[in-house]
């Protein structure tokens, strides 16, 4: 499951690429969204154990034989929290840059750098 | 004891049903709120009490009915405590300073504020790496949403580049964390610093890398950290004030906790972060202006500071109480000032330092603002100044020079900003302005000053041991403090008590040389405060910084340790400093004067530190045995020049003179004639271990002092004669006093001792004459100018007599005092085979009475001004000391054995003494003296003569001013007719070349070419967030390869 | 040391007439060799002494103030003081002094005495002249001051001591023995020295006639600069005693002591006359120089 | 340009840095002790088939109580910026109103997905899902309310009280289990019931129901905050 985690770091620097060159502010934010995807890709991926199946108790999946038949539940369990906080940090990002469009009518970044040295 | 996971339950429980207690009011809902804060604040607070005084251990609270790993737990431990309490109880306290917004705003607001103080204790309590990343999230992201608070368009725009750079900083430390797990199997914290030695492989270190550096980029290191700054200058000061201690507390404690995870090697990398934070940031401060921005740069330097002091401690294996009390007095040091701080910049409510000068006008709030200052600065007994006093002498132990510079260059730096701002406030010209102070804003202020205070005072008392002795001039300070509101003449009075019973109170300790400078500092001090009195009104604040000055002089003699030393010796030039600031156009002396003498304390500081005795002083040099290597060359070279720039020393004296003749003119004889004698104490006491202990090259070290005092002494003569001002001209006498008295104690020996101590004593009499009697004549006439004076004889003779007295004395013409003090250092030197140092003394003693002639002509004889018709003679209270110090020249000088006597006795336990009496004769190996004599013949023939005059001259005609012979004509004005004015032009011709402020050009160099390079450094900053992300991805990179990264 | 205190300042007395006298007498030689020179007759010798029983005889009208009566007291008491600490003639008891008092540096300083009071006084008469008078006097003083200490420190380290009698009774015995020979860098920068204390030319800035009238004592007159024109003569004849002492191998009797203070005062006199004036930075820069650099030279000597 | 180059560079050296995150993982194929401990634990002693669901609420609930509470920080913060006071009546909004197709399709849809989310809350510690995903979907139920009926107003009382009080028992159910069990977030106070059945797992399909009610009534409030931005 290389392919996952690669994939996942080149999520991340897709995002990283569009946080630092996109001026619009939106792009900037959905840059940092791309970036968080690739976090959990990650995440997931380390949890993945190649051939096994969710951690969820049922017909195939008995107690006796959990232990061998399923991956790791703990990153499953992270990366629930991970996409929460994800959301939450992009919420109140959108949030600022509605505000900000308010008062400036501006969407570039470039615009708002009166704050310095 | 309360169960830490109450914390959380109370905090959700109301935060959650937040929404339904403001449907009922606000005004409920607040109380609600702090109700919450109190009593977490009581829940650590009860924890912290039991850690400190009780042997309670460390506690771990599991949750979910498992034992971790399986599942998260907390640990309760006393810096747990410790935190919560600092976090909880200025949660509270801010919410109180921001009761009016949160009484006008949303229900929001104030459910961030709460999730905000829990994120930190969540921070600060869990034990799981991943529960860390929520909770960091938590504390961030209500952060983020409360810096909109009072929203406008440059808080937004802060928060949002906040929100991008610490967003990344975030994703960064879910990288590591992750990868961690997948390392070591478990997020539980403890185990995976059981299981650290994964970090030697590749992978391991890039993910421990990546996690820390999330933290450190968290807390804001230089460079980046733009975002940080502009969150700091725009918030709104409740909100500002929490961001920047809380948060950062919190950031940092979850550092400290994953610290142990950074391989041994590596932590000089970390505390070099640390550093180079420290440094630029107090580095840019200086060239800012914004107040709000200023005190960012200050948080994060002393963030980095924290940063390097935690990685040094643990890289040197300190013990861990000591390394626990040297991070915990800066962390509070800073969590209190920056916090009362930023919460004094709300009730300014101005952006530039300057305009905050309307807090001249609010005494009370002036002095806690001082208060923080000094705090952050680490003035005694402020908990930062313990802290560089154990942590220089670790530092100083392992060898770790670099570091100790480079601490104490950012120390300075900080200082130089602070103090700056310090002055400008204090001496500004600006007008009154009304200046609101609600007690909401300003109870939480005082509560945090009386908090620090307290620990303060705790500190000594309970961790150094220190009992009353030290603290006196702390509690002298305090009493004249309770009676600031009388008169000036009684507070003199209650001063002049205080001083006379401590002085008996220290009496019993006091032999031998202590007793000569007991007599300078002490009974001299007696003798000028009679000329306080002549203070007008109740004059706030004098005669507390005067009493603890005295009292800490009187401290440095009865010092038992090196730390007592040094904490008498800050004292002292932190309420010297104070005074000086109270002259009117002090400001910039005043700075120079703190710098120097902080500089001066910084290398005292390490001096002190490198050397191998714990007690530096005179009490404690016969406490101990004394073996050679005691003081090895880099502590005497540090600590001779920490007492060589309080002297003012060549090379180190351009902020004397400047201070000297800025601070008010009784201040000024106070400095000059006491006060610049403590660098001499300190010297004697350092050349008495260089005596007892044979240090290699001994005799070199002396022979170069002496050539700086002999140095100080020709160029203080020689700048003295060419000043236009009276106070510069007595200011450069001095130092070219001090330089004597340098040159005699570096003389090593008997004779050369006798006479720098004679001279020492001989000097607090006529210097303090002279500047007394100028002071009151300056009272008199308003001005400083000595060519504005002139003829001043008849309307002030009794300042004259004591200015004449004073002069002869000094010029050391026969039959005062000043020849002994002449025939004895020439003696001593010519004994000492120095002969140029005697040629050159014998040019500058020529020199000295250019300028005393200049003095005493161009002030009282010459032409009267019209404009000084109805001058009158100068308050009795300047003229009582002036004419006990008369007295007490008069005495020594009929009586020499009177005070060389004593002086040759305290000095004969260290020399063996060479000089013998017989009657009042007094024979060195070279000469012999009779001071007895020498005045009766003087007196003889000068009595004679003048009754012949006056016999055989009988009546004359006194004549008006302008009857002279002047070409036959009659001068046009007094001001064309006194010559004065540029007075030794031909001099200036002759010698000028020695006299180019080559000193002062240098240290204008060096001050230009620092703010300069604060200039540009700063560009970096360049507003945009794009950019600052940049710079966060470039100082993760630049630092993995510095790191070593595989 | 023995000697009862009343005798010994009989003994003063008669010691001090002798030298007052003879140092006036001195100065009416001088005065006529430089007219001698100029071309002129000039004055008789004794002219100071008219000159002395004139000004005293003059009705003293004005003072200007306190200091400025007691200027000239001071002066002449510097004057006088400065002569009574040195040991005359070697050997004497009349012509000892009250050199029991003190060694060589009360000499030096307290020759500072008398310039100070005078300055004092000159200052009080609220006279322009007067004061820049004053301000060229000290600076020059101190210019010339050092070439002069270095001098004498180089005969402390010669001699050991910094007792004058001590100093004299080391000379004695032949005439190489003087530091004269012994020392002669440190002789010459002395005596240049001198020529600055003396106030001749090239270092007459000071009284400076034709440009400041006659500086510092401008507004004296009377009685005042009676006792100021005593000074000069005694003041002048101390000074030499002293170099006689230090630099001449001092003198055994009344004559030797006449014989070399002339001798000394002529080597002034002669520079005073072949050399025009110069300006105070000038004279200051030329002390600090040349002999200076001479009295350098002798210490390293010594040291070496 | 040259910033650009920069960013390139930076971009590259990240590559290079973060390589061993690529190479060196080596990837597990059997799960690590703790997991395999968690695995065993909530079969034996918390009965909840959904392990991940263990994990999340009872193994690691301090986590998910911070979860809940950073979303709530996250409406909060919403609310802050961009809700408007009281009395700040919008404008008339000028949109036209949403197609037939879309509002007969959500009016028939809306009361299913509340169903279905409802469902997937009550289910998680059996099946895939849990408390924030059914919170979601009853969240998207509501956008779609919203997507359709430009003139819907959410009844903030009934939103308040639902978030309030499902937030307070959330915190209430973990106090129990401190207080019965002397551990924070024990779900074991409740019957543990059989394994696979709806009443099984303590506590655990109750705190999950709590937080679906919850995430739901955050999601949609941030959700009212964000359409009130809108003009």
């Amino acid at each position: 499951m290389r392919y996952t985690l690669i994939l996942g770091f080149i999520l991340f620097m897709i995002g990283l690429w569009a946080m630092l060159t996109r001026k619009n502010l939106f792009k900037i934010v959905i840059g940092f969204s791309i970036i968080d995807t690739g976090v959990h890709l990650i995440i997931v991926t380390i949890g993945y154990l190649s051939g096994k199946t969710a951690p969820i108790l049922d017909k195939l999946v008995t107690p006796a034989n959990a232990v061998q038949k399923v991956v790791d539940p703990i990153p499953s369990a992270l990366v629930l929290t991970a996409i929460v906080i994800g959301l939450a940090v992009t919420a109140l990002m959108l949030s600022y840059v509605v505000r900000l469009y308010k008062r400036r009518k501006s969407l570039s970044i470039e615009d708002y750098r009166e704050l310095k040295w | 004891m309360v169960n830490p996971i109450m914390i959380f339950i109370l905090f959700l429980g109301t935060a959650f049903l937040f929404a339904l207690f403001d449907k009922i009011h606000r005004k409920f809902s607040f109380a609600i709120l702090q109700l919450v804060l109190l009593i977490n604040t009581f829940i650590a607070g009860q924890w912290l009490y039991k850690f400190v005084f009780t042997s309670q251990t460390p506690v771990m609270i599991f949750t979910a009915g498992f034992k971790p790993p399986f599942s998260i737990n907390l640990r309760m431990g006393l810096e747990e405590a410790f935190i919560l309490f600092a976090v909880n109880f200025v949660g509270l306290l801010s919410a109180l300073y921001l009761s009016k917004s949160f009484k006008h705003s949303k229900v929001y607001p104030l459910v961030l504020y709460l999730m905000m103080i829990m994120g930190v204790n969540g921070i600060v309590m869990t034990r799981d790496l991943f529960n860390l990343f929520v909770f960091l999230e938590i504390s961030s992201i209500s952060t983020y949403a409360l810096i909109a608070l009072k929203e406008n368009e440059q808080r937004l725009a802060s928060g949002f580049k906040y929100m991008i750079a610490s967003g990344l900083a975030s994703v960064f430390f879910l990288l590591g964390t992750i990868f961690i797990y997948h390392i070591t199997g478990t997020l539980n914290i403890d185990q995976i610093i059981t299981h650290k030695s994964f970090v030697i492989t590749s992978l391991g270190f890039l993910s421990v890398f990546t996690l820390m550096m999330s933290l450190i980029i968290e807390l804001k290191p230089f460079p980046a950290n733009g975002w940080a700054l502009d969150v700091y200058q725009t918030t709104t000061s409740g909100v500002v004030s929490i961001i920047a201690v809380a948060n950062s507390a919190g950031v940092f404690y979850a550092f400290y906790k994953l610290l142990p995870l950074i391989p041994h090697n590596q932590l000089l990398f970390i505390a070099g972060i640390g550093i180079v934070s420290f440094l630029f940031s107090n580095l840019i401060a200086i060239k800012q202006t914004d107040s709000r921005r200023l005190l960012g740069y200050s948080s994060i330097a002393q963030i980095g500071l924290l940063i390097t002091v935690t990685a040094l401690t643990r890289y040197l294996h300190v013990k861990s109480s000591t390394s626990l009390f040297i991070i915990s007095s800066i962390f509070l040091s800073n969590f209190i000032a920056k916090a009362g701080l930023f919460w004094i910049a709300g009730i300014i409510k101005k952006t530039h330092i300057k305009e905050w000068a309307i807090l001249r006008f609010k005494p009370g709030l002036l002095i806690i603002f001082g208060v923080f200052i000094f705090a952050l600065v680490g003035i005694p007994p402020f908990p930062n100044f313990w802290a560089k006093w154990d942590l220089i002498r670790f530092l100083a132990l392992s060898k770790l020079h670099i570091w100790i510079i480079l601490i104490l260059l950012g120390s300075l730096l900080e200082a130089f900003y602070l103090f700056r701002w310090f002055g400008s406030i204090v001496r500004s010209e600006q007008n009154e302005e009304q200046l609101l102070q609600p007690a909401y804003k300003t109870v939480p202020i005082i509560i945090f000053f009386l908090l620090l205070i307290i620990i303060s005072i705790g500190i000594p008392i309970h961790i150094y041991q220190f009992d009353i002795l030290p603290l006196l001039p702390i509690v002298g300070l305090l009493i004249l403090s309770i009676f600031d509101f009388l008169p000036s003449k009684l507070k003199a009075i209650i001063s002049m008590i205080i001083i006379a019973g401590y002085t008996l109170y220290i009496y019993p300790v006091l032999s031998g040389v202590s007793l000569v400078f007991a007599f300078i500092f002490l009974a001299g001090s007696f003798i000028q405060l009679i000329a306080t009195m002549s203070r007008k009104g109740t004059d706030k604040g004098f005669f507390p910084l005067l009493v603890g000055m005295i009292l800490s002089m009187g401290s440095l003699l009865v010092a038992r340790s090196s730390l007592e030393f040094f904490f008498a010796w800050e004292l002292m030039t932190i309420t010297a400093y104070m005074l000086v600031l109270r002259g009117r156009k002090a400001e910039k002396p005043a700075l120079l004067f703190i710098l120097f003498s902080l500089a001066g304390a910084y290398l005292l500081l390490s001096g002190l530190s490198y050397a191998h005795v714990i007690n530096f002083s005179l009490v404690g040099l016969g406490t101990i045995p004394i073996s050679a290597h005691m003081l090895p060359i880099t502590a005497f070279i540090l600590i001779v020049v920490a007492f060589l720039i309080k002297v003012g020393a060549v090379g180190f004296h351009i902020w004397l003179p400047g201070s000297y003749a800025e601070a008010e003119d009784d201040t000024t004889s106070f400095m000059s004639s006491i006060l610049s004698k403590t660098g001499i104490f300190g010297m004697l006491i350092l050349l008495l271990f260089l005596l007892k202990m044979n240090m290699h090259h001994s005799a070199l070290f002396t022979s170069m002092l002496g050539w700086i005092g002999i140095f100080t002494v020709f160029f203080g003569s020689l700048m003295a004669i060419f000043q236009e001002d009276v106070k510069y001209l007595l200011a450069y006498s001095s130092m070219g006093q001090l330089g004597y008295i340098v040159l005699c104690m570096a003389a090593m020996s008997h004779l050369g001792w006798v006479s720098g101590l004679y001279l020492a004593v001989n000097h607090l009499f006529f210097k303090a004459m002279i500047l007394l009697a100028v002071a009151g004549v300056i009272s008199r006439v308003g001005t400083r100018n000595m060519y504005e004076m002139g003829g001043l004889i008849k309307k002030m003779p009794y300042s004259f007599i004591s200015v004449l007295i004073g002069i002869i004395a000094l010029s050391g013409v026969p039959p005062l005092s000043g020849f002994g003090a002449k025939w004895l250092i020439y003696t001593a030197l010519l004994e000492k085979g120095w002969y140029f140092r005697a040629g050159l003394s014998f040019f500058a003693s020529a020199i000295a009475f250019l300028y005393l002639f200049r003095l005493i002509h161009t002030i009282f004889l010459g032409q009267p001004k019209p404009q000084h018709q109805n001058v009158k003679e100068a308050s009795p209270f300047f003229l009582i000391p002036q004419f006990l110090f008369i007295f007490a020249i008069m005495a020594i000088s009929m009586f020499p054995n009177l005070i060389i006597k004593p002086l040759s006795t305290f000095i004969n336990p260290y020399f063996a003494s060479t000089i013998q009496w017989q009657g009042n004769t007094l024979y060195s190996s070279l000469g012999y003296w009779n001071g007895n004599l020498v005045m009766y013949v003087t007196m003889g023939v000068f009595m004679l003569l003048l009754i012949w005059l006056i016999i055989s001259i009988g009546r004359v005609q006194k004549v008006k001013q302008f009857n002279i012979v002047f070409a036959a004509e009659r001068p046009f004005k007094p001001t064309t007719t006194h010559f004065a004015h540029n007075f030794y032009a031909h001099y200036k011709r002759a010698l000028g070349t020695f006299v180019r402020p080559v000193t002062t050009g240098f240290w204008n160099g060096v001050g230009e070419w620092i703010s300069s390079a604060a200039g540009s450094i700063r560009q970096i900053y360049s507003g945009n967030g794009q950019t600052y992300v940049l710079y966060i991805l470039l100082y993760f990179i630049v630092l993995y390869f510095i790191m070593g990264g595989k | 040391m023995d000697t009862p205190l009343v005798l010994k300042i009989l003994y003063s007395l008669i010691s001090l007439a002798v030298i007052t006298i003879w140092g006036l007498s001195l100065g009416g030689i001088v005065r006529k060799i430089y007219a001698r020179v100029q071309g002129r007759i000039g004055p008789p010798f004794w002219q100071p002494f008219i000159d002395i029983i004139k000004t005293y005889g003059k009705r003293t009208a004005v003072t200007h103030g306190i200091m400025f009566f007691l200027g000239p007291v001071f002066r002449i008491a510097g004057g006088i003081g400065t002569y009574l600490f040195i040991p005359a003639i070697l050997g004497s008891t009349i012509f000892s002094n009250f050199s029991v008092s003190g060694d060589v540096l009360l000499v030096m300083y307290f020759i500072f005495f008398g310039q100070l009071g005078m300055a004092l006084g000159a200052g009080e008469s609220g006279h322009p002249y007067s004061a820049i008078g004053v301000a060229r006097g000290l600076a020059q003083m101190t210019a010339f001051e050092v070439p002069f200490a270095l001098s004498i420190i180089a005969i402390v380290i010669q001699y050991h001591t910094l007792n004058i009698t001590t100093i004299v009774l080391a000379q004695q015995g032949s005439i190489l023995n003087w530091t004269l020979f012994t020392n002669p860098l440190a002789t010459i920068a002395a005596l240049i020295a001198l020529l600055g204390m003396n106030m001749h030319n090239p270092f007459s800035v000071v009284l400076a006639p034709q440009e400041i009238p006659i500086g510092p004592p401008t507004e004296f007159h009377g009685s005042y600069l009676a006792l100021m024109q005593t000074n000069r003569g005694i003041f002048n004849a101390a000074k030499l005693v002293l170099y006689m002492n230090l630099f001449f191998g001092g003198a055994t009797n009344i004559f030797a002591l006449i014989i070399k203070t002339f001798s000394i005062y002529m080597i002034s006199v002669v520079v005073g006359v072949s050399f025009p004036r110069f300006r105070t930075d000038q004279s200051i820069k030329f002390f600090l120089f040349v002999p200076t650099l001479i009295a350098l030279l002798a210490i390293i000597i010594l040291v070496l | 340009m040259i910033k650009r180059l920069l960013i390139i560079v930076v971009i590259i050296l990240l590559i290079v840095i973060f390589l061993p995150f690529m190479k060196n993982v080596i990837l597990k194929d059997s799960l690590n002790e703790l997991s395999s401990g968690y695995v065993e634990k909530s079969v034996s002693d918390l009965k909840t088939a959904n392990i991940v669901t263990a994990v999340v609420v009872t193994f690691r609930g301090l986590d998910t109580l911070g979860e809940v509470t950073v979303l709530f920080i996250a409406t909060a913060g919403v609310g802050l910026l961009l809700k408007r006071k009281k009395g700040e009546k919008s404008k008339k909004s000028d949109k036209r109103p949403a197609s037939e197709i879309l509002q007969t399709g959500a009016s028939f849809l809306f009361p299913l997905t509340i169903l279905f989310g409802v469902y997937i809350f009550l289910h998680g510690h059996l099946t895939p899902g849990g408390g924030f995903q059914g919170g979601v979907i009853i969240a998207s139920a509501f956008l779609l309310l919203l997507l359709s009926n430009i003139n819907f107003q959410f009844n903030h009382t009934v939103l308040h009280w639902v978030e309030s009080l499902s937030g307070a028992f959330y915190v209430l159910l973990g106090l129990l289990g401190l207080i019965l069990l002397g551990s924070f977030l024990n779900p074991k106070f409740l019957p543990l019931g059989t394994l696979g059945t709806l009443f099984s797992a303590g506590a655990v399909p109750l705190i999950y129901s709590f937080i679906g009610l919850k995430v739901g009534s955050e999601l949609s409030n941030i959700l009212d905050s964000m359409r009130g931005a809108e003009e």
